[in-house]
């Protein structure tokens, strides 16, 4: 019958692409188009999460054409999990976003938004290195006409940056292609796991493909433009910038490294070693960084950065416990961060700015958005029950087996780090300013309140679930070589 | 020295150039400039090692490879045109703010 | 034995022309210099497809890489132009 | 899944559930709060009392599923969770009462409510912990329940105690994980049980079981407040009344000594730490503790930092009681945590009502505050006697049961630590009473409110009374079956294979 | 046009930026060819395979086999960065391109002869895609050319066509894609799969809608702004004729 056709794969690819052709069509009501679309967009994904928890890995072949010659599509736990987070996170900005955008905005928001969703569903379940350089390009070009979208000097010239940076990755990461393709005759990532093996061009190729990568990812040396670009793009831009977008690279870098690049485990952790220090870097500047800001905004921006590194602490222990643990840390992050951006664009159109230190009394005006930046914030810092714990959990007993344990330490200096900035801006929510002479507060809607707070307490619920979701990370084992 | 691995050859020269002209050069539209070239070179590249079957018909997967890359190249060439202009507008200089010489 | 070798010469002279030009563009001081060389130097790649015995990318690269883009390169300059001159004459007008 | 296994998550959750409910309700409903409020505690005080009768005889209460791969969330009703649970819950219901009377008429109560359920569901769920891991879930909650109670009054002064709090609490929380994460990896279980799970271990771990032992203890010292990790303390006696007397007496300071008390019973065995050398340590760091503690008290000129010094120097007595590691010294320290949390409890709630009631803060404005408020003073004599340990008040059988363990497990120099910190008890705390009662009040009180007939609003005066007569109570039929001090002995008797 | 004499003249970066980044680029370079150079001099690559299955494909010329058969995947999304370029660009508003009220003679004649003409090329190498170098791209990029020097021209898409029928139109391309591609899944065959025997003429059907998309895409690029919007941005100072 329907539910159990095998084309769902194709469907939650061209269901948002006709979302944002007929968003694009028809202006009139762009936002009914959009969000139907957004719905129907969840329920295809949930309906083929089920089908691959229920009966395992799926495989589709475009145009019956086997891999060589045609693309395949492939759907295995790693790919499920972060469609469900993609489509989590992008029904909620959903939401979020139709009571935030209005008139000339949304007319420009809904199509970008929904060709952005397409990309990433296709990323998530291609498994042909070309293939995810053009889904690459989509995600990239969307992302960057989203980030311009809030108009203003900052944001333009933080949307030319990241669009320079965003082609300069894609180019090196098409070189790492084209020498891939040419020296083992397939662009398919299962045929070239069989067919690489070490000589100095690979060195070359997975130099340039990482560099390229990590320049999308924006780990720590690279990271100069995601500051800008997340904290001038619209609110629930600068959520889904944090929370999918700049996980996209990291995915195929991560599809990359443990199924095509000829890596024996020794060899990934020494190189993973190098990743590791970088990931560590960038939670101590991250944090540092985050704790001078005086802008909200830039201070969650500079979280991403810091969580960011936490991904990378995985790469160096190379077990399958530490890649678990970076998959749950992306989904911690990914429902955590949501919700922290939903809260500042409350505060942002609430208070008209969002300086910290003048953020006295938002406890009373917006009690609903401060226990959601609360319960995001434990979920960032990894304190339980969340389900940043549950991530920080893994990473440490996988850190601690591995017998690295410095990482393990590196985690605990983040998740101090990431306390104290926290509780600098809930600090500051507490004050008890004469609210009296407080300006009639803006009415926020409430959906925008509320679905700060689902985020949350979805982020929450997360550190609760950890047996199930890390049942779905087996299917098809995706972090053993020969698997996928 | 087969055409092939000429052309490659200066197609990895003309990666190199438009990644240095990226690097350096401030104004926004040299950037472009430099990025158009740096697209131009990896598909030099994979065209050129695509003619590696003697005297048989070139390997046409990597033809549409670079056919695809082209239009992508232009699609963010006139993206990048297009932020580039509302740069201009917006600060008065088609520079980014770090590369401004007061 | 010959025949091949004066096509080899040509492949090394095209391959040095689009060098230079690929050089050129970048460094020259005008833009406008520049983006009439990028459009040679798109002419001269579609040349390499063809030796290249690519001829759909060489048509590709014709009407794409060399003509629009290079019009949308020469478009943008007119408008860059055009407000940098606007702007002077705001100075102008704001100074004298 | 029947009533056995439903009770401890019940017992948990109310408090959870009414934290939401009275979030979401508004600032006037003043009525609705309360009665929410007290039903709460006295229906949780009910569970608690039928579980206490189960545990008694036998039955077995546990709530149990998955939280994480071969981890398991666990609530387990034994002896000595039920000692904690039970003094939780009755405190809990008295400091309602108390606060409900202290806060009449200030800002922000729904809030100040909410987050006051959520600690004590946070303690509860610490008392009723099946597994490490479980008790570092409630542990870490109880940090972040207790912060904004802390900053409820938004001053600077406060927000920056707030600061310091969080700075011990949050290092000391990421201790205990890499202490937790280290033992899981080692062993493989988290999970209590009666003597302690370490000791069949090979002798290759035992460098690493200490270095887990550091951590543990160092990380849960922060909270029991042992001598270098105090800091926190006396820095967060800024917050209200009700906040310093509930927490800083009973829940979050116990929480730290609950847990040494686990870690050494449950987790290593008492016999396995004796073996590895870690009780003398920690013995002779609890001692230092008593003794620096209680001469920075003799200082201290605000009343509520005097009584924070105390705590700091009393709470060390359990975990010397239990660290001494001989039977009888091990039931004084266990029983101290009861005997400890009433008697704090009721001086707290002595200083909240000279605060309230006469806006006096320290003991040079208490000349003759006795003719002013008898019935306070009375419950606060008592508590003071219980704390130096006149008998027949509950401080003297902790001292005395602690003494004579130690005798009897060689440590005589523990008795020389126990007569000085008496004295020095007696020090700090007689000049109070002598100032109080045998002096002429100066002139008027500083900022002296008329609040109902009697000399403060019964709200105020009557839970000080209670918990005073409680402290009474536990000295004098400490023999008794169901007393304290029987129960104490019910544990430890469990704990060392007699 | 008048002699656009732009020099801005750059701040020279120092000498020392521009060697180390030289030397830097030269490693790279170097490395670059001898991975190139290690690569076996003799690769067939997936040309025996193309080769095989081109009668399959409905489509002689092997290039637009792969593109719109093998790997059309890659062509639907290829269409779908371009409309998203649009989306983007018209999304920044953009400058409106002063109009000169001055119309030059020679690119008049001359826009008048060629537009049929590139019209008509257009048409020639759609059709010739299928056996020979061509195709909707290239089809496409002939057809923008012609728009672009109508643009050239001052010439003005009427309101009336410039709203819902010029998005339409853009969209044309990628919607029958998606619907053809999409459509003999309810015949039991798998997406963008083409019964072979009609592969040829719907290759040919979704070329005409994607040149047709393609060229007005291209042209709507150069021209930078949503012409439905009127340019009521205040840069805006070209007189309208």
């Amino acid at each position: 019958m329907l539910i159990d056709s095998p084309h769902w794969i194709s469907i939650i690819i061209l269901l948002p692409i006709l979302g944002a052709v007929a968003s694009f069509l028809w202006r009139q009501h762009i936002v009914k188009i959009a969000l139907t679309t957004a719905t129907g967009t969840v329920i295809s994904v949930g309906i083929l999460s089920w089908q691959v928890i229920s009966n395992g890995v799926q495989c589709y072949e475009l145009g019956a054409w086997n891999a060589p010659l045609g693309i395949e599509l492939y759907v295995d736990g790693l790919s499920v999990l972060m469609l469900l987070v993609t489509a989590v996170v992008g029904f909620a900005i959903s939401i979020y976003a139709s009571a935030y955008f209005e008139g000339n905005k949304s007319k420009h928001f809904w199509p970008l938004w929904l060709f952005l969703w397409s990309g990433l569903n296709a990323l998530f379940v291609s498994s042909d290195i070309f293939n995810l350089f053009v889904t690459l390009e989509i995600i990239g070009l969307s992302a960057v006409a989203l980030v311009a979208l809030s108009g203003g000097a900052k944001a333009i010239t933080a949307a030319m940056r990241y669009l320079l940076v965003s082609l300069l990755g894609s180019m090196l990461y098409l070189m790492g292609v084209a020498l891939l393709y040419h020296s083992y005759g397939t662009v398919d990532m299962v045929l070239l796991s069989l067919r690489t093996e070490m000589n100095p061009a690979m060195w070359l190729i997975m130099g340039l493909m990482t560099v390229g990568l990590l320049l999308k990812t924006a780990l720590f040396p690279l990271h100069f433009w995601l500051p800008a670009a997340h904290s001038s793009a619209p609110v629930p831009v600068s959520a889904l910038l944090s929370a999918l977008v700049v996980k996209a690279s990291f995915y195929i870098l991560w599809r990359l490294w443990i199924v095509v690049f000829p890596l024996d485990n020794d060899a990934q952790v020494g190189l993973g070693f190098i990743l590791g220090v970088l990931g560590s870097l960038a939670i101590v500047w991250g944090g540092v960084k985050a704790l001078q800001q005086t802008r909200l905004k830039l201070l969650i921006a500079y979280s991403t950065v810091m969580q960011i590194g936490y991904l990378f602490l995985a790469f160096p222990l190379a077990s399958i416990m530490g890649w678990k643990a970076a998959l749950y840390f992306i989904l911690a992050h990914a429902i955590a961060k949501t919700a922290m951006f939903m809260v500042a664009g409350n505060i942002l159109i609430h208070k008209g700015h969002d300086r910290i230190a003048d953020l006295y009394s938002t406890v009373q005006h917006l009690p609903l958005t401060i226990v959601a930046f609360s319960l995001s914030g434990i979920s960032l810092m990894g304190l339980p029950p969340s389900g940043g714990f549950v991530a920080k959990w893994l990473l440490l007993e996988a850190a601690i087996v591995s017998g690295q344990w410095w990482w393990g330490i590196v985690l605990l200096v983040g998740g101090l780090l990431t306390g104290a900035y926290v509780f600098k801006v809930l600090g500051y929510a507490f004050i008890q300013e004469n609210s009296t002479n407080e300006p009639r507060p803006i009415g926020i809607s409430k959906r925008m309140e509320w679905t700060a707070l689902s985020m949350a307490l979805f982020a929450i619920v997360l550190g609760f679930i950890a047996p199930f979701v890390l049942g779905i990370m087996d299917i098809g084992s995706p972090f053993t070589k020969g698997s996928l | 020295m087969t055409p092939a691995f000429l052309y490659a050859l200066v197609g990895i020269v003309l990666f190199s150039i438009g990644l240095y002209g990226l690097i350096l050069y401030k104004h926004l539209l040299r950037k472009i400039l430099a990025i158009n070239i740096l697209g131009s070179g990896v598909f030099l590249v994979m065209v050129a090692l695509a003619a590696r079957t003697g005297d048989a018909v070139p390997d046409a997967v990597p033809h549409a490879m670079v056919i695809t890359g082209i239009v992508v190249a232009v699609s963010a060439t006139a993206l990048a045109l297009a932020l580039m202009l509302r740069v201009d507008a917006e600060t008065g200089q088609a520079v980014l703010p770090e590369d401004r010489e007061e | 034995m010959e025949e091949i070798s004066i096509l080899l010469l040509f492949d090394v002279l095209v391959g040095l022309t689009l060098v230079w030009l690929a050089w050129q563009t970048l460094s020259s001081l005008d833009l406008f210099r520049a983006i009439v060389l990028f459009i040679a130097f798109g002419l001269l790649m579609a040349l390499a497809w063809v030796r290249l015995n690519a001829p759909d990318v060489a048509l590709a690269e014709a009407t794409i890489g060399a003509g629009l883009t290079g019009a949308l390169f020469l478009s943008a300059l007119a408008q860059l132009s055009a407000s940098t001159k606007r702007k002077d004459e705001e100075n102008k007008i704001e100074n004298s | 899944m029947n009533f056995d296994n439903w009770v401890p998550l019940l017992i948990v959750i109310i408090p959870l559930f009414i934290a939401v409910i009275i979030f979401a309700l508004a600032e006037d409903k003043i009525k609705t709060r309360s009665t929410l409020n007290i039903g709460a505690s006295v229906l949780s005080l009910g569970l608690v009392g039928i579980m206490l009768w189960g545990v008694s005889k036998g039955f077995h209460y546990e709530t149990r599923f998955s939280f994480l791969p071969g981890l398991d969330f666990v609530l387990r009703a034994d002896s000595l969770s039920m000692l904690f649970v039970t003094l939780s819950s009755a405190l809990w219901l008295l400091t309602t009462v108390y606060a409900i009377g202290y806060l009449e008429g200030s800002p922000h109560r729904s809030r100040f409510f909410g987050f006051f359920s959520l600690c004590v569901a946070a303690t509860l769920g610490v008392a009723l912990a099946g597994n490490l891991i479980t008790f570092l879930l409630f542990y870490e909650l109880l940090t972040l329940a207790a912060y904004p109670l802390i900053v409820h009054r938004g001053t600077q002064k406060v927000r920056r105690s707030g600061r310091i709090y969080l700075m011990y609490t949050l290092t000391g929380g990421a201790l205990l994980l890499l202490g937790t994460v280290l033992l899981y990896s080692i062993t493989g279980t988290l999970e209590f049980v009666a003597s302690g799970f370490l000791s069949t271990l090979d002798s290759s771990t035992h460098s690493l079981l200490i270095l887990v032992f550091v951590l543990l203890v160092s990380g849960l010292g922060v909270k029991a407040a042992i001598v270098p990790l105090h800091g926190w303390l006396p820095q967060s006696m800024a917050a209200p009344a009700p906040v310093s007397a509930l927490l800083h007496a009973v829940a979050v300071v116990k929480a730290g000594a609950f847990g040494i008390v686990r870690v050494i019973y449950d987790v290593f065995g008492i016999e396995f730490s004796v073996t590895l050398g870690l009780t003398l340590p920690l013995a002779i760091i609890a001692a230092i503790t008593i003794i620096y503690a209680s001469t920075r008290a003799l200082f201290q000129d605000g009343l509520k930092a005097r009584l924070a010094y105390s705590t700091v120097s009393q709470v060390s007595y359990i975990i010397l009681g239990v660290a001494i590691a001989g039977p009888i010294a091990a039931v004084g320290g266990v029983v101290h945590l009861v005997h400890q949390g009433v008697t704090k409890i009721t001086l707290f709630f002595c200083a909240g009502n000279l605060a309230e009631t006469l806006g006096i803060h320290n003991i040079s404005e208490m000349h003759g505050v006795g003719r002013r408020m008898p019935w306070t003073m009375t419950a606060f004599t008592i508590g003071a006697l219980g704390m130096i340990g006149i008998p027949p008040l509950a401080g003297f059988i902790t001292k005395w049961y602690i003494g004579l363990g130690a005798l009897e497990a060689g440590h005589g120099w523990v008795l020389i630590v126990l007569v000085g910190s008496s004295l020095l008890n007696a020090a700090y705390f007689l000049p109070i009473l002598y100032v109080a009662w045998f002096t002429e009040p100066k002139g008027d009180w500083p900022a002296e409110k008329k609040l109902g007939k009697y000399e403060t609003s019964l709200l105020l005066l009557v839970p000080p009374l209670i918990t005073a007569l409680f402290v009474i109570l536990l000295g004098l039929f400490a023999s008794l079956s169901f007393s304290a001090l029987a129960w104490s002995e019910f544990i430890i008797s469990k704990e060392f294979l007699l | 046009m008048r002699k656009i004499k732009l020099k801005i003249l750059e701040k020279k970066p120092s000498l020392f930026t521009r060697l180390t980044l030289g030397i830097l680029m030269f490693l790279l370079a170097a490395s670059l060819a001898y991975a190139v150079w290690s690569l076996p001099t003799q690769a067939l690559g997936l040309s025996a395979e193309v080769a095989k299955n081109v009668e399959m494909s409905g489509v002689s010329n092997p290039v637009t086999a792969v593109l719109l058969n093998y790997r059309s995947y890659d062509t639907l999304l290829e269409l779908g960065v371009l409309l998203l370029a649009l989306f983007g660009v018209w999304s920044l508003g953009g400058v409106s391109a002063n109009k000169s009220s001055f119309v030059n003679p020679i690119l008049d004649f001359l826009s008048r002869f060629l537009v049929p003409v590139f019209i008509l090329f257009s048409g020639y190498l759609l059709w010739v895609g299928g056996f020979a170098p061509g195709g909707a791209f290239q089809a496409g990029a002939v057809l923008a050319a012609a728009g672009v020097l109508l643009f050239l021209n001052d010439w003005q898409l009427e309101r009336k066509y410039s709203g819902f029928s010029l998005r339409f139109v853009l969209v044309l391309g990628l919607v029958l894609f998606v619907a053809i591609g999409f459509g003999f899944v309810f015949l039991d065959r798998v997406f963008l799969e083409y019964p072979p025997q009609l592969a040829g003429g719907l290759i040919l059907l979704i070329e005409a809608a994607a040149t047709l998309s393609i060229g007005i895409s291209l042209a709507a690029l150069f021209l930078g702004r949503d012409p439905s919007v009127k340019s009521d941005s205040k840069i805006d100072t070209g007189v309208h004729k």
